[in-house]
């Protein structure tokens, strides 16, 4: 064989290999799914959904997670997402000059890699013990968004970083202030992008578990939260209560409130992409 | 007195001088050809007359740029008013991602100015000095990227006349355009000169010869020649302008 | 269901708190549960921090009610005043600490006493890591282990009734205070061995093995609801107490959620795997609630390692 | 001339983004302090060459060894998962398929990012471990081995889509100029772009790295709780996240020595991923600034 | 028998037409420039010649290629081997990011040469042709990066000679470059072409009419006009290709 013929089927080699490494990427996936659907499926009705916990795991449902994590979810988003992406824009725009705007954004990619539970940590001092609030949905949520501020501030940058400088020259051109050209000329433009990323924040803050464990949130709540104040569950605190019971009903019902927490995971990822191609297509400018 | 001067001018960004010791001057409703190879700081020093240079970061400015005789880098000047007065076309049509109708109006927006038959006159007096009007007077409300690359570098031209002002920049407004398009936008220039007092930045010289009245060729950050545009296209002092013209280099 | 009256729901409303021990969670839960049905105004939410882990709560005034699988100690006491917190005890239940190891294993035939020290005494820690350093007849295998968390009341008991002194234990085993954990453990891991309360045994029979334990120099017996009841498991057996904060008391959400509590303890203890007290112990416990006895009959050092709950209860109420 | 509203402005986005220096610092103030709690009362020499950790027991033993330990080897196992099906796969992506393919494989590989780390445990403890007990009947019921392989599947899309968009910035002009000479696909892919996109290769690994070290969902369920100083997948342990939520569910008072090992724990948590996200930032700006 | 030639290659990138039918043939050790405004296909075509087209998605092509009478799309041709003979030089200096040395020897490390004094030969020998051994000889283990621009391309000229190809595709060797480095770009084209047949895209029609004996004008897609140099420029018989030389339009 010369050299050549050794090169190409080296090539083939390569690429038979490499298509049986995507695909098992995608089988652990479908395996994935299809061990949680098999054992959950059947257990997801409307009274699934709508009953209080119970002992009985065939009784069990999960109103009140569902609840907790709406709530939980409500008030991340009023807390993280103007403060997210205010600092974005900042960032983006005023803070490129200055050594401590660099000193920022060292530390947002820092922040963007500490662990979820050290957010647990600190939400359970700073919030849960220092400023008393217990382990109540504030907690929660605060705690939350710590975590995901940071994703909410990349991609805000992103997203204002994509809008070509060619139009903010141009507002600037025709006489806009600074915040005139972000306001009406860069925001609008950059929507589709900033929309992206909080819907991603939020589906990143729906499948987090462990801060929540840490900050106590770890009880038995059989009632729907009325106010910040109150103690809850949400989906993933549920899942792993059942997880770690022992009898067979309990891992049904984990498997089937792991299928509702996925559908919720995958159809806010679902809307991210499409908004990301849409948002693509139009503004290619 | 004449409507842009520069004195001196030298720009770095960061420790790179991309403008040296630069000196002119232009006249009020002349148009003003600025040539030289790719890099050479024709873009660099067209931008100085905006003060859009102030946007980038590490840029420093020595020496004094004038309009109407008023040093632009001295006196305290809200750069934003400034600005209005010197519109400014781009290379690649900058249309907003509005409307056709909220791109004219922008400037006058921003101004705060509200009043629906104000907007409406503007719009449609700016289109129609932009020679745009008769294309796009039925269809205002579409996105301005639906036009075609010609088409949208006009609305960007009408949108800087809506605002009114006295000088228009160009930095090579039709490089990017086809050969009917930038003859369209050369006849416009033409008609233009008459109000405003016009810079243009182009790579294509016979473009130059065609439009301006007077040609400044620079090369390596340095102002070789200034002088009238038929003299610099048929009788060039300095043997770099000839070398360039003749396609010797660029 | 346990719920013995089936009116319409009532007028109560309010919120209360309970935590502590995991091992009386599911029967703190099942109430719950079913007063729900009796008064859905009333915001019941159960913890399981484990018996320490509860007291310490429970000492801040955080909760109203710990669940606890051991007599409030000396220490808790004092933190009890400290806080202001006046309490009062109220068994509800027995239980048995089961021993057990996995399905598979088919060689532990009974344990003694002396061996369990053996091998969960601090001194073991790093050192009996095979079956066979338990007993000469067993196979050479690793011995994996799985027990209480150390905020737990039951790990209290425990090294107190096997190695002789309360919170001494080696510390290198699967240590949780949930004891699903445990029972997941054990169930899944041919080599282990593990320890959690009866009820966590009665709902998992069919994963797991029952050792029986041997004191004494006695033949080995099994928990089951007859010999914890009667004292025969000894000294694995122990009573299970609720402590309420005397303040909370008062508010009659908490008053009618105690007598549910009492009236019902002993179906849902049967439902769930404990062994419930005698009826007549129930009156007792009741008749020391609606009088709001503060204190421990349990005297500081005395051990609950085989009491006598009828004796205790009486001595207190007087 | 700056307006006072364009100020005002200004400095309200100033402090949004202050905050994070706030929450950094926040950090950094709220475990070092417990931490040097901590360390008054145990020694700095305990801690690190101490093969014990049992804080919560009577006979207390402060060795963060078999935690960290613990959390190397299931990290470890992670990427030896990741590695090489991640870097494949993104050779793969962007060498041989074609575009289309690439378009629907990179998100749905994607989706194994997003996927809730409770689900991976669940799964890890009632599918994969019961598997592999099959072939291995010496495993135990919570182990290092399942958790590992699981959360190497994890983590695969941060190296396959890191990578993949560092070969993708790799000037399309290298790679012409490779094919142009006559390469095959294999030896452009790993003669001339693997090597033009390391840094952003090793910047996604060791993002999967800090990220694999952070992970608790995963080992909390299907590793176990006991630490050990073993480097044996087939046993149960204990991470340092593992141990922050055992002791979390557990009430735990404060000012209590016990109350002091999260802390402790959590540092030297905070310091590895710390480290790590740092080394990677300052190769990405390295090389980011290489093409430009 | 002619080097190149294209008989009726029509391209689509997708929908869209980017060739239309064009035809021609191109003689050994001639250098032969395409010229055209931009997008009009230039690069597209040249492409054509090794195949590299087909490192994008949802091209298709239609007619045929032939180099040396072979026809490269039809037969059964080895493509990786096929492009050795061919080599292509690009519009940006494009070294490899490792040393000097290893960017000459890829070539033939690729195909398995390991033999040392064979590598430093053609190192040594490539080098030469490109006139830059002189300037890097005692350099050749510094990363190629650290080369100036001019040296980069030529360092790529190098690199494509050491494989020893007969043709040599050539796409805006100079745009990139100072005048200095050009003129020495297009010293080089003029003694490569005793041995080698070059293809040169350009964007310079000076440098066009300097360097090649043929020209071709290429026009959206189309191939407008085919002949010898001295005849586009002083004589051209399309009005578009008068157009576009006398710089109306590009
Ligand atoms: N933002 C910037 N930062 C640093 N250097 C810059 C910046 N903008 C331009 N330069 C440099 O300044 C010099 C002059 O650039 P300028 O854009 O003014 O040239 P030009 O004559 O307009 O070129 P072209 O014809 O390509 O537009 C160039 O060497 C360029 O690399
Ligand atoms: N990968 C691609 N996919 C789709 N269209 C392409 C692609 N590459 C080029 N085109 C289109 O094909 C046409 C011809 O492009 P080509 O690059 O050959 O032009 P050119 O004459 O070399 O221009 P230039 O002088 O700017 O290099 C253009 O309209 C271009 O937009
Ligand atoms: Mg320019
Ligand atoms: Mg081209
Ligand atoms: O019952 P405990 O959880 O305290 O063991």
């Amino acid at each position: 064989m010369n050299n050549s013929q050794v090169n190409r089927i080296k090539d083939t080699a390569f690429k038979f290999f490499a298509i049986a490494c995507t695909f098992f990427g995608l089988l652990v996936l479908a395996v994935l799914l299809y061990d949680i659907l098999s054992k959950g499926l059947t257990r997801i009705d409307l009274d699934f959904i709508t009953n209080l916990p119970s002992r009985r795991a065939a009784s069990a449902g999960i109103y009140t997670a569902l609840l907790g994590m709406i709530w939980i979810l409500v008030l991340t988003v009023i807390i993280a997402f103007p403060i997210g992406i205010a600092a974005g824009i900042y960032l983006e725009e005023y803070g490129k000059r200055n050594r401590f705007a660099n000193f920022i954004e060292i530390n947002i990619a820092n922040l963007a890699g500490v662990p979820s539970i050290i957010y647990g940590i600190l939400g359970l001092e700073l919030f849960g013990r220092i400023l008393g609030l217990g382990n109540s949905i504030l907690t929660g949520s605060l705690t939350l968004s710590l975590l995901v501020l940071p994703l909410i501030i990349v991609s805000t940058r992103e997203a204002i970083k994509a809008v070509p400088k060619s139009i903010r020259e141009a507002a600037y051109g025709l006489g806009a202030t600074k915040w005139q050209t972000i306001y009406s000329i860069v925001l609008p433009s950059s929507f589709g992008g900033i929309l992206t990323g909080l819907i991603l924040a939020i589906s990143r803050a729906v499948g987090e578990t462990a801060p929540l464990i840490v900050i106590g949130a770890l009880v038995y709540v059989p009632f729907a939260p009325t106010n910040p104040m109150d103690e809850f569950t949400v989906l993933t605190i549920q899942i792993f209560n059942w997880v770690t019971r022992p009898q067979a009903g309990f891992v049904t019902n984990a498997a089937a409130a792991i299928i509702i927490l996925l559908l919720f995971t995958f159809m806010m990822n679902g809307i991210a992409v499409i908004l990301r191609n849409r948002y693509n297509k139009k503004t290619r400018f | 007195m004449q409507k842009l001067e520069a004195r001196n001018v030298n720009l770095f960004y960061g420790e790179k001088q991309a403008l040296k010791d630069i000196s002119l001057g232009i006249d009020p409703n002349t148009v003003t050809a600025f040539i030289g190879p790719s890099g050479c700081g024709k873009s660099t020093f067209l931008r100085c007359f905006n003060r859009m240079n102030d946007l980038i970061d590490n840029v420093r400015i020595t020496g004094d740029i004038l309009i109407d005789g008023r040093n632009i880098y001295k006196s305290k000047i809200n750069v934003d008013e400034h600005r209005k007065k010197i519109g400014m076309v781009f290379q690649k049509p900058n249309p907003f991602p509005k409307t056709i109708y909220e791109n004219v109006a922008f400037g006058l927006r921003i101004k705060g100015v509200k009043d629906k038959s104000v907007l409406d006159e503007t719009v449609e007096r700016s289109l129609r000095q932009a020679a745009l009007w008769d294309e796009v007077k039925d269809d205002l409300k579409k996105s301005a990227l639906s036009l075609s690359g010609g088409q949208q570098q006009r609305l960007c031209i009408a949108r800087t006349m809506a605002v009114e002002p006295s000088v228009i920049l160009m930095d090579e407004p039709a490089s990017a355009l086809d050969p009917l398009s930038t003859a369209k936008i050369e006849e416009l220039i033409y008609e233009l000169k008459s109000k405003y007092t016009i810079v243009i930045v182009t790579h294509n010289m016979q473009q130059a010869a065609r439009v301006s009245d007077k040609t400044a060729f620079f090369y390596l950050g340095e102002l070789i020649e200034y002088n009238t545009t038929t003299t610099i296209f048929t009788n060039p002092k300095k043997e770099q302008t000839h070398n360039y013209i003749t396609g010797r280099f660029g | 269901g346990g719920g013995s009256s089936k009116k319409a729901s009532g007028t109560l409303s309010g919120e209360i708190k309970i935590d502590g021990s995991s091992t009386v969670y599911p029967l703190s839960e099942a109430v719950s549960e079913e007063y729900r049905n009796e008064e859905s105004g009333v915001r019941v939410t159960v913890g399981e921090s484990g018996t320490g882990g509860g007291f310490k709560k429970f000492s801040r005034g955080e909760i109203d009610i710990n669940d606890a699988s051991r007599p409030i100690t000396s220490e808790e006491i004092e933190l009890c005043k400290q806080g202001g917190v006046e309490f009062i005890e109220l068994p509800v239940a027995y239980d048995g600490l089961a021993v057990v190891v996995s399905k598979e294993n088919d060689f532990v035939d009974f344990l003694t006493i002396a061996e369990l020290k053996k091998l969960w005494e601090p001194e073991a820690q790093g050192k009996i890591k095979n079956w066979n350093q338990v007993r000469a007849s067993f196979p050479d295998q690793p011995i994996n282990l799985y027990g209480a968390g150390t905020a737990s009341g039951t790990y209290d008991y425990f090294t107190e009734a096997v190695v002789g002194k309360a919170k001494s234990s080696r510390g290198d085993y699967n240590a949780s205070e949930d004891d699903n954990v445990l029972v997941k453990g054990v169930s899944s891991d041919k080599n282990a061995l593990g320890y959690f309360g009866l009820a966590y045994y009665e709902n998992n029979s069919d994963k797991l093995k029952l050792v029986p334990i041997s004191a004494n120099g006695k033949p080995g017996i099994l928990p089951s609801q007859e010999t914890v009841s009667n004292g025969t498991y000894t000294p694995l057996s122990r009573p299970e107490f609720i402590y309420v904060n005397a303040k909370s008391a008062d508010r009659p959400e908490v008053k009618s959620f105690i007598t549910f509590y009492l009236e019902n303890a002993a179906s849902l203890a049967q439902e769930i795997g404990s062994v419930p007290l005698k009826p007549e112990v129930y009156k007792l416990v009741q008749a020391r609630f609606d009088k709001k006895v503060t204190g421990s009959a349990f005297g500081v050092g005395r051990s609950t390692i085989g009491v006598n709950l009828t004796e205790a209860l009486s001595s207190g109420t007087k | 001339m700056v307006s006072v509203k364009e100020r005002i402005i200004e400095v309200i986005l100033f402090l949004c983004s202050l905050l994070t220096v706030l929450i950094t610092l926040g950090i950094i103030v709220i475990l070092a302090s417990e931490t040097f709690n901590f360390f008054s009362k145990v020694s700095i020499i305990e801690f690190f060459t101490e093969t014990e950790w049992t804080p919560l027991f009577a006979n207390k033993k402060f060795g963060i060894l078999p935690l960290v330990c613990g959390t190397l080897l299931v990290t470890v196992i992670a990427i030896l998962v990741a590695l090489p099906l991640g870097l494949t796969i993104a050779v793969y992506l962007n060498e041989y398929a074609n575009q289309k393919f690439t378009a629907v494989v990179k998100p749905l590989l994607e989706i194994l990012a997003a996927i809730p780390t409770v689900v991976y445990g669940f799964f890890a403890l009632t599918f994969v471990t019961p598997l592999l007990q099959r072939v291995l009947p010496n495993l135990s019921g919570f182990n290092a081995l399942s958790a590992g392989l699981v959360m190497g599947v994890m983590i695969i899309p941060y190296i396959s889509s890191l990578s993949e968009d560092a070969l993708r910035a790799v000037p399309k002009s290298l790679r012409e100029a490779a094919y142009g000479m006559g390469s095959t696909r294999l030896q452009t892919a790993f003669k001339v772009m693997v090597p033009a996109a390391s840094s952003g290769i090793i910047v996604s690994v060791i993002l999967a790295i800090s990220r694999a070290i952070g992970e608790t969902m995963i080992v909390a369920i299907a590793a176990g709780q006991e630490p050990k100083l073993t480097l044996n997948p087939l046993t149960s342990l204990e991470t340092i996240t593992t141990y922050i939520v055992q002791v979390s569910m557990g009430d735990v008072p404060r000012n209590s020595i016990e109350y002091s090992t999260i802390f402790s724990a959590g540092i030297t948590l905070f310091i590895f991923t710390f480290l790590l996200n740092n080394i990677s930032f300052v190769i990405k700006r390295k090389y980011h600034q290489k093409y430009e």
